[in-house]
């Protein structure tokens, strides 16, 4: 029952392969996985996707891990943000690729992933420029574009407690992408600030069950 | 000797990997759960929108509330988790669960499940969350008998039931024999009280042995 | 904050149009609305389309009112059960429309509606009758089924407990498809064992945010 | 006199309804939330996972796990819930949402909203839940100054800057007029220091009385 329980967050990001697309939970800090992020960094794998809402703030992070080059592609919402300069000065530079997506697009497209759906027609974006050379369709009326899942090969969480199974609470608005990037890739690994034992989680507030979760480290 | 359906479910039971997370589709398949045991870290989901469900209840921990698939009362166990339909079958549909135990009226050489609705005129349809388990989960095993009443094998070139789910079978525990549906064909695993001859002579299907 | 608070089910089902499409929430009677139920059929509304998983039991609730051929179509994944003879009387003798929908499909296809998704690519059903005629597409190597939204004019719903705002939590399965009919009608109505002070539910249990329900009646 | 931004905030809260769902946009549509009285029964949604968010917190209330669309951290009042990133989205594109709040560099008399690029060739984009809110709310109110600092209309007859949404926008309020967009055209349906007259001659858009 505790084979999901880690010790240390570089067990936890054991594994993770070159070219991988990792999906990192948070809202800017809420609910950033910071101390996954750093494994991921002394881990070491390179020409990663990462889908994320935000582009790294600061220079910690997934910041850092842009700085050090590991990141070949970010998919997000919003990168430009006021302590965004690592990202900022590596975009200018054409070091590194950028897929902007509506943030609305950014959790469904990641739920449609988890949820086996193909693909669906979303009413956000089109007539933009974010829509351009995607497919549309009239349904009742009113245009839609077509949008496809985003799936991840591994999920970085922040989360609040975990119990031994893996079920998982968040906290407040932390909570935000971390249950829908759980459902989304294939290798989900959760950083918490508490692991509780198996039945001292409230069964009707669990809000990640446990069959999406396969590692978690207290951090 | 050939199986009953206590030894076809202890069957299947020994065979879902430890910690898997486990549908059992109504009727036999749910069998399967007291075959498991008690360590087997098996985690059951019940598509009406729960996980970890408990063995059936009995007398005062009867719930209402609280009911499989089938609506039979169910109990609940430490680490359980509630969740929407939507996402329950989101769970189901996106590929998340390891092992779905259904039953079946017919399965095609191609891994064709037809156990939903017997084509009659005047038949209800009524087809509940049984394409969504078909589809879903990442091994498909079908409990069934290998022959119907009249004779007949279930096991057949093509269904002439109506479909479930097309190629979506992965293995066919019957009374008689196990069945891995592969890529190059049907693959007879184990046979019970029946040699691999009889069976070839009594199913239409190429069978590898 | 209590405009939301009935004082009875015949107040809270007040005005459901002849012609309504009306989800009504449960598993077999397992979060089954049976007092708003009870209360529809006194309020009178018929030429009614019914969208729930199954198609009444016994002599009450759903088939009282399928009895009383307030019904002109139910969509449901499952109305064969040992104790629907008053739906199998009717859909034998013609005088009731079935549309069987999977049952997953059921879910997401309300979803989809509550979400503002146009329409959805579904791997369930494929290749069977239940997708004759309908469009299909092959993506990734998958083949997959254009699924479109069910919306609702109005759901009944039975919930466990609500708050003045009308934050809801449910009970164990008796949640099943609840949340999502909230989602999917224009006019949301629950009945719930009981009413709590708003501030009285955990913000992080609430399972129906308040914004998707109109009314509210203990039952 | 032409409104100041808090003038303009307090007039667009006057207008939202009693007990509405409202999502304000960054930037100075949050200042709507100073004006609502407290008997309003307005209930905020922030796009990051939260209904009725309560005011900016200070000192000890601030909780790095509780912050706005913003990313300012806030309070909850009662009645709070949380939910996820892709629930929050379906509340807003779904359609549930009465009334949203935006920022905006252009609207055109059709409704076109242009509010998260500005075009220029070196900037890096990022839309943010822009789009989502654009066209999910049931009223979509922009808040803005009616020129631009080089003195141009912001309300024009095609956006020049790339859309964030098409047909979209209800109403406009600024420093200098509210204006309604409706089908048959823009209607003006208050000035403040301006007149009728001098607002035709400065905004390049067909504007009805």
């Amino acid at each position: 029952m505790s084979a999901k329980i880690y010790e240390t967050a570089a067990d936890a990001v054991a594994g993770i392969e070159d070219g991988s697309t990792v999906l990192i939970g948070g809202f800017g800090m809420a609910g950033m996985p910071v101390q996954l992020v750093d494994a991921l960094i002394d881990q070491g794998a390179a020409d990663l996707t990462v889908v994320s809402n935000n582009a790294g703030n600061g220079d910690t992070g997934l910041a850092a891990l842009l700085a050090k080059g590991r990141v070949r592609k970010v998919v997000c919402s919003f990168p430009r943000q006021v302590d965004s300069w690592v990202f900022d000065g590596l975009y200018r530079a054409g070091k590194i690729e950028l897929e902007v997506v509506p943030q609305g697009n950014l959790a469904e497209r990641m739920r449609a992933a988890g949820a086996g759906i193909g693909a669906f027609y979303c009413p956000t974006g089109v007539g933009t420029p974010l829509a351009e050379g995607k497919e549309t369709r009239m349904i009742d009326g009113r245009t839609y574009v077509l949008e496809y899942p985003i799936k991840g090969d591994v999920a970085l969480i922040g989360a609040h407690r975990a119990d031994r199974m893996g079920n998982l609470v968040y906290r407040k608005t932390a909570r935000n992408f971390g249950p829908v990037m759980a459902t989304a890739a294939r290798l989900v690994i959760v950083q918490v600030s508490e692991i509780v034992e198996t039945g001292d989680l409230d069964p009707e507030a669990v809000v990640t069950p446990s069959i999406y979760v396969d590692r978690v480290v207290t951090a | 000797m050939s199986l009953d359906k206590h030894q076809m479910a202890a069957l299947i039971a020994r065979d879902i990997p430890h910690g898997a997370y486990v549908n059992l589709g109504i009727g036999r398949p749910t069998l399967v759960a007291d075959h498991l045991p008690a360590d087997s870290g098996v985690v059951l989901h019940t598509e009406n929108g729960m996980l970890n469900m408990g063995p059936a209840a009995k007398g005062d921990d009867v719930d209402p509330d609280l009911i499989n698939a089938g609506k039979i009362p169910v109990t609940e166990l430490p680490g359980t988790s509630y969740f929407h339909h939507a996402d329950s079958f989101a769970m189901m549909r996106g590929g998340h669960l390891d092992v779905c135990v259904l039953g079946a009226f017919q399965v095609s050489a191609g891994g064709d499940l037809a156990n939903w609705h017997t084509g009659e005129p005047d038949a209800i349809p009524a087809v509940g969350g049984a394409m969504d388990l078909a589809i879903g989960a990442k091994s498909v095993y079908v409990m069934m008998t290998l022959f119907a009443k009249d004779g007949s094998s279930k096991l057949v070139p093509e269904c002439t039931y109506p479909l479930t789910g097309v190629g979506c079978v992965d293995r066919v525990y019957t009374d008689l024999a196990t069945f891995l549906i592969t890529p190059s064909g049907i693959e007879v695993r184990e046979t019970f009280g029946i040699t691999l001859d009889e069976l070839r002579a009594r199913v239409p299907v190429p069978l590898a042995g």
